[in-house]
């Protein structure tokens, strides 16, 4: 008889918290009316502007997102010094994404729909641009983006300032080519760019004959190269392509020249090591190669103002490098579309932005409407003593994004 | 032979360093029943140490053997700390020791980060460490060598001190009954101290061997720290013997898996590995027997 | 625990279901007032807090209640986040539809796992299946050889730490380290829609009252008092005829489930499971809210859990950087001091009124 | 006793029978080849120096060490059982320390050591009331009056006392005690006594004893254990009449009582490495 009342009790303390559940379900709203998005709230009648500066200041990406930060920041100064955007003195608004893909999502709602800010500038990892993604679009808010990345994307509401895959993988395996290279060797971090980036080098590679003998990937928070680089001892490839994330590249570098290769063996080629990084490896790294579309050692007017602003802002001994020169001009940009549209509003602001160009410290760059990437000069350049990039090789002009690679017929997505 | 070789001596470096981790572990938990969260953060503070004696110190073939000595008194000194103002408050809560060290671990993360800038400039590699002797068709590095060298002196001055010294006798007393060393006049405050100082210690230098292989960051800790305690797991609590044989299997099982899968699923085979040893020996390879209760 | 007496006094009726009171005050709180006076973005996020108050409670009871540290709950929680997402994914790419990043980084083809999660029933009873099974087979490793203590704690974590890498590496199955989002539809309701994100808020707020409710029946059961003794004197209770790894295994079972519960409600409240949210790191600080709170109290864990979840927000907001600081220190300052939680706090300060007193 | 799982014993001598038992430590023999028949219905009591294996023999019998040999208790060997197996099955024991939930009341106490009678489900239900053979144990062992204490705050003795009522309510048909009076007063020893004869009717009850006097006053049969085996055994008259048995254990310790605390654990290797 016990048994028999027992059951009824605690099959009645599950039942109760699934009804509860369930009839909270029924509240909800299964129609598609009022899915439009949000209003927007930006307040544009003041004469300050709100604007999101949203990234890492804490976790492990804080160490590459903080120059980002900081450069942001200039390009503020000077737009605020310059009679700000339309009139209007820029109000900055600084979240930390904590490094974390929710954290980004979470505080990008809060800029958007708490603080109303007119747009957001700012996401590293393709993690978290990828969580930013859906909320920017449910809230037609805009972000801009500015480091290189895997492309394979377009949103209404991102712009990307940093290079897509056709404006720097494939241009440093055309340099690669011209060199002669004929074996490569490819180590990335197990992370969602490298995997990506390898998958279009393997395709480019084998339309241009270039054989790869093999391909490792590490934890992105693993340092230990070593059995790793010993398989790049036994295969001897002409080049390395590092497409390895951050600090793991320490290790990387580290294994690399203890094991004997060098620049004279197996050179590297990387599109993560940048005038920040390349003192900063534990081993002199010179004769090893970069793909970016911008160097600190880019020779032009708009840069040499660039990099003395910074350098007189934050230390003379700070070097400048691509993705930072991106966060900058993102900024510009940002500026020089909302003056053509006369309007915060992210509409006019779309409508506006074909062909709205900059000059800025990498050279001439111009927004392309359909996918809001920018058109970017590629370069090569090869680390010289003082750890800076001599360009060996340039596209020569500006390269119009293609994120989807649809103008490259050799390239097949559901291909491995 | 290579595709053997390979994994081997890579493998034997990489349990060198596990071992170097775990010996500290090892010794505390044996005798005070303390897991220290935190025993990752104090490999931190090996490899921060010696960045900055390279930065003291600027002949770079000296610094990397003046670290060493600095930095076991460094990150000894902080041990020490941790004991003096957290760990003796909580004699006998093994668990909550867990969690406190865990919060310690945070606080000196962050710490580190604050100090020392988010980019911590790498360890410079001496030269006389970066080359290679071919063993059986593998490119043996002199730095992992050297890893294995010093891991080795470690255990060997670390055995020496236990076997032939009275501190030694003390801690082995402790270790197998501590109510009734303390009844023998063993002041048991005093060698818990030291035993925490030491290992510690060790954990300096373990540091030092990190930082040749990675960059110094203040997450250095915690890429080592769980296999550290999964050698310490395996190898039975506070057995110096069982922890060696642990550590070396465990280094050259996950370099054998990496080579034949990836990094990532060496990591699941290794943990794998150590769920499934356990279910043979649920003490670890070697084990204090005792009669008691519980 | 308190003492139990016989029933028929009203003092005693009163003070076994004063719980259940406090559970019912903090039900209008959370379903009545929390969506009368919050924003839409700040109820949202304390949606996300109710997630890992979830688990917390959980938590509670293997930990507080059954000793057992678990260091990992990352894993059932993540779980139930990426059943539920991997569903969620399907249903935005509708029916035959192919999840984007699968196109993104794989061949375009879904792996055969995925398949059953297009069915919403399916997904529900994986919820709760999975969790138990995983917490079942590994339990009964652990347990039965009769692993415990910090022993235990250590193989919970590193299986956090595997499980995200695992995560992390298959990029194709599971999105990798980006995780899973762009969810668009919740079993048909749209998930931009205002009133349908306050609908899987209260859900959430529901469930969380219900796992409330679940714990406060084991606690006064005979389980509950079997668990504290289990937790106090293991070997003792093997002696009463009772295998403590079956004890131990129903509640780290029931603790698997409700994180893994939790972590189901936070993927479509959050918008994203990646495995930054199921990690090591992920795991402790879903602890540090229940040793907060206090670990063997009812309400302790999820009072801790949102506490501890609204201090992240907060903090983060005002000293971007120091929030470590501040998570570490409650370690030390609340395991030191108060290593019962501050809902232990009443019972000190009456001990010390007490002692003073007399 | 509404709930009885066991069949009474038909023919009413009810046994637990050890032959050739074995137990041994890397080497150390802590047994070696006992036996021993121990009837329903006597209170046995197990005597010995420090180290002569007593404890390690109850350890080998509910299965906390290895063993090996035979120990068949119902037609089943329980050295190939399970500890909590070997409960269910009838066989309690208690330790030299008193182990009672001490945050839970008597009546907690008690009540948890009934959970084998028990379903899953109902062990998922709240107690209301207080069944049937709770309260029989509560009187038999003398405790009604504190039923609602918790255990921690109780008398040494009453602790013991608690236990054995703990093993009354598993319905154990053979009872283990580890030194039940250590640390006793004589009066508490007094009562301890009875309560063994009381309940010892249809039970088999072995008791681990140093109190030389209490043996005497309450002994069935008596066996001498020294060196891990069965020195003599008999009745408490034959026993002190035996010249070996005065040899190494009266001429050892004499019959004092032992200290309190002392427990034959922490010099037991010492005598036999």
């Amino acid at each position: 008889m016990f048994t028999t009342r027992t059951r009824g009790r605690a099959a009645g303390g599950a039942a109760l918290a699934v009804l509860t559940a369930l009839s909270l379900a029924a509240c909800g709203n299964k129609s598609d009316e009022g899915t439009t998005a949000a209003e927007s709230c930006v307040d544009t009648s003041g004469d300050t502007i709100k604007l999101g500066f949203l990234n890492s200041t804490s976790g492990a990406m804080s160490i590459s997102e903080q120059t980002v930060r900081d450069s942001l920041g200039l390009a503020m100064e000077e737009i605020n010094a310059d009679g700000g955007i339309l009139g209007k003195q820029i109000e900055a608004v600084e979240e930390d994404g904590a490094s974390d893909p929710a954290i980004f999502a979470e505080k990008i709602e809060k800029l958007l729909t708490g603080d109303c800010v007119a747009a957001v500038f700012g996401g590293w990892t393709s993690a978290s641009r990828k969580a930013m993604l859906p909320v920017v679009e449910a809230n037609n808010g805009l972000l801009f983006y500015p480091v290189q990345y895997e492309g394979l994307e377009a949103s209404e509401n991102i712009y990307y300032t940093g290079a897509t895959t056709n404006q720097q993988i494939i241009p440093a395996m055309d340099f690669l080519a011209s060199e002669g290279v004929e074996t490569l060797f490819l180590a990335g971090s197990d992370y969602v760019f490298p995997r990506t980036a390898n998958k279009i080098i393997k395709q480019y590679a084998a339309e241009l004959g270039i054989e790869i003998v093999g391909e490792e990937y590490v934890p992105l928070d693993d340092d230990d190269w070593t059995t790793q680089v010993a398989k790049i001892v036994k295969a001897k490839p002409d080049f390395v392509f590092n497409t390895i994330n951050g600090s793991s590249n320490v290790g990387f570098i580290k294994a690399y020249y203890e094991q004997g290769l060098s620049a004279e063996t197996s050179p590297i080629i990387s599109v993560s090591i940048a005038e920040e990084e390349a003192p900063a490896m534990g081993h002199s790294v010179t004769g090893q190669y970069a793909a970016w579309n911008y160097f600190q050692s880019v020779d032009s007017p708009e840069n040499a103002a660039f990099i003395d602003a910074f350098q007189a802002k934050y230390g003379s001994d700070r070097p400048t490098s691509d993705p930072m020169e991106a966060a900058y001009t993102s900024l510009y940009l940002y500026k020089v579309i909302v003056e053509k549209a006369e309007s915060f509003d992210v509409d006019d602001v779309n409508a506006a932005s074909d062909g709205v160009s900059f000059d800025a410290p990498e050279g001439t760059v111009t927004i392309d409407g359909e996918n809001h990437h920018i058109a970017k000069t590629a370069l090569i350049g090869q680390i010289n003593e003082d750890n800076q990039f001599d360009v060996v090789w340039s596209s020569g002009s500006p390269i119009e994004p293609d994120p989807f690679l649809e103008g490259y017929s050799w390239w097949d997505p559901s291909a491995e | 032979m290579d595709a053997f070789t390979t994994p081997l001596l890579a493998g034997t470096a990489t349990g060198a360093l596990l071992l170097i981790a775990a010996l500290g572990l090892t010794l505390t938990f044996g005798q005070m029943g303390v897991i220290n969260m935190a025993h990752g953060e104090f490999l931190m503070i090996g490899a921060y140490t010696a960045y900055v004696t390279q930065q003291v110190v600027t002949n770079i073939d000296l610094s990397i053997l003046v670290a060493l000595p600095v930095a076991f008194v460094v990150a000894g000194l902080m041990g020490l700390l941790l004991e003096v103002c957290v760990i003796s408050f909580m004699y006998r809560r093994p668990l909550d020791t867990l969690l406190v060290t865990v919060g310690v671990s945070l606080v000196l993360q962050q710490l580190a980060k604050d100090l020392f800038g988010a980019q911590g400039d790498p360890v410079r590699v001496p030269d006389w460490l970066v080359g290679t002797i071919p063993v059986f068709g593998y490119n043996w590095p002199y730095r992992q060598i050297f890893t294995i060298v010093l891991a080795l002196a470690s255990l060997g001055a670390l055995a020496a001190l236990l076997k032939y010294t009275s501190f030694g006798r003390r801690i082995r007393a402790t270790v197998q009954n501590r109510d009734l060393a303390e009844t023998m006049g063993i002041s048991t405050r005093a060698t818990d101290r030291i035993t925490f100082f030491i290992g510690s210690g060790l954990a300096g230098i373990g540091g030092v061997a990190v930082s040749l292989i990675s960059g110094t960051n203040p997450s250095l800790g915690t890429t080592y720290i769980i296999s550290a305690f999964l050698v310490v797991v395996a190898g039975g609590l506070g057995q110096l013997k069982g922890t060696v044989i642990a550590a070396f299997t465990v280094g050259i099982a996950t370099a054998f898996f990496a080579d034949w899968t990836s990094a990532a699923m060496a990591q699941v085979a290794t943990f794998a590995l150590v769920v499934v040893f356990l279910q043979l020996r649920p003490q670890g390879l070697f084990t204090v027997r005792t009669r008691g209760l519980a | 625990m308190s003492t139990t007496t016989a029933p028929g006094r009203s003092a005693t009726l009163l003070r076994t279901y004063a719980p259940l009171l406090a559970i019912a005050v903090l039900a209008v709180l959370l379903l009545v007032v929390a969506p009368a006076t919050l924003s839409a973005f700040r109820l949202n996020s304390l949606g996300k807090y109710i997630c890992w108050a979830i688990a917390a409670v959980g938590i509670g009871l293997a930990w507080g209640r059954g000793g057992m540290l678990v260091m990992g709950q990352g894993v059932f929680f993540g779980l139930g986040g990426y059943a539920m997402a991997m569903h969620l994914k399907l249903e935005a790419a509708g029916p035959e539809g192919v999840p984007d990043f699968m196109i993104l980084y794989g061949d375009g083809t879904i792996p055969g796992f995925w398949e059953p999660f297009r069915s919403g029933p399916f997904t529900l009873v994986a919820i709760v299946v999975l969790p138990a099974l995983a917490a079942t087979g590994l339990g009964w490793l652990i347990f039965k050889r009769r692993v415990k203590g910090a022993y235990f704690a250590i193989l919970t974590q590193a299986l956090a730490v595997v499980f995200a890498t695992l995560l992390v590496a298959t990029i194709k199955e599971t999105g990798g380290f980006n995780g899973l989002n762009q969810f668009t539809l919740f079993f048909g309701y749209n998930l931009y829609d205002p009133v349908n994100k306050q609908m899987v808020y209260s859900i959430a707020a529901g469930l969380l009252i219900g796992c409330l409710v679940v714990v406060w029946q084991l606690y006064r059961s005979r389980f509950g008092e079997l668990l504290v003794a289990t937790r106090d004197a293991e070997e003792r209770v093997r002696f009463l005829g009772h295998d403590p790894a079956n004890i131990k295994l129903v509640a780290f079972v029931i603790a698997a489930v409700m994180a893994s519960i939790g972590g189901a409600m936070f993927a479509p409240i959050a918008g994203i499971i990646s495995p930054s949210d199921v990690d090591a790191t992920a795991s402790i600080f879903l602890i540090a809210g229940v040793a907060l709170g206090g670990r063997a109290l009812l309400l302790g864990p999820a009072l801790g859990a949102l506490t501890v979840g609204f201090g992240r927000t907060y903090l983060s907001e005002q000293f971007p950087t120091q929030w470590t600081y501040f998570l570490g220190l409650l370690f030390v300052l609340v395991i030191l001091l108060l290593p019962l939680g501050v809902g232990d706090l009443p019972r000190l300060v009456r001990a010390r009124v007490g002692r003073s007193a007399a | 006793m509404s709930v009885q799982t066991h069949r009474p014993d038909e023919l009413g001598h009810d046994y637990l029978e050890i032959r050739g038992l074995t137990v041994d430590f890397d080497g150390f023999k802590a047994i070696d080849g006992v036996d021993l028949t121990l009837l329903q219905g006597r209170l046995h009591f197990l005597i010995g120096p420090n180290g002569a294996g007593k404890t390690t023999l109850v350890d080998a019998v509910t299965g906390l060490v290895q063993g090996t040999g035979r120990a068949s208790y119902r037609n089943q060997d329980l050295l190939s059982m399970k500890s909590h197996r070997i409960v269910r099955a009838g066989v309690g024991r208690t330790f030299q320390t008193a182990t009672v939930f001490e945050e839970l009341s008597v009546l907690q106490n008690l009540d948890i050591a009934g959970g084998i009678h028990r379903s899953p489900w109902g062990m998922l239900r709240a107690r209301r009331g207080v069944p049937a053979y709770v309260e029989e144990a509560l009187a038999t062992i003398g405790l009604s009056h504190l039923r609602d204490r918790p255990a921690g705050v109780l008398a040494h003795g009453q602790k013991q006392w608690l236990e054995i009522g703990m093993l009354l309510v598993q319905d154990a048909k053979v009872m283990l005690l580890d030194e039940p009076v250590a640390g006793m007063s004589a009066e508490e020893r007094e009562q301890t006594g009875e309560l063994l004869r009381r309940i010892g009717h249809e039970r088999t009850i072995v008791v681990i004893e140093h109190d030389m006097d209490f043996v005497r006053s309450f002994a069935d049969v008596v066996t001498v254990m020294h060196g891990g085996t069965v020195l003599a055994e008999g009745d408490v008259a034959t026993i002190q009449a035996d010249p070996r048995v005065q040899e190494v254990y009266l001429g050892h310790q004499g019959t004092e009582p032992p200290e309190p605390g002392t427990t034959d654990e922490t010099s037991g290797e010492d005598q036999h490495a």
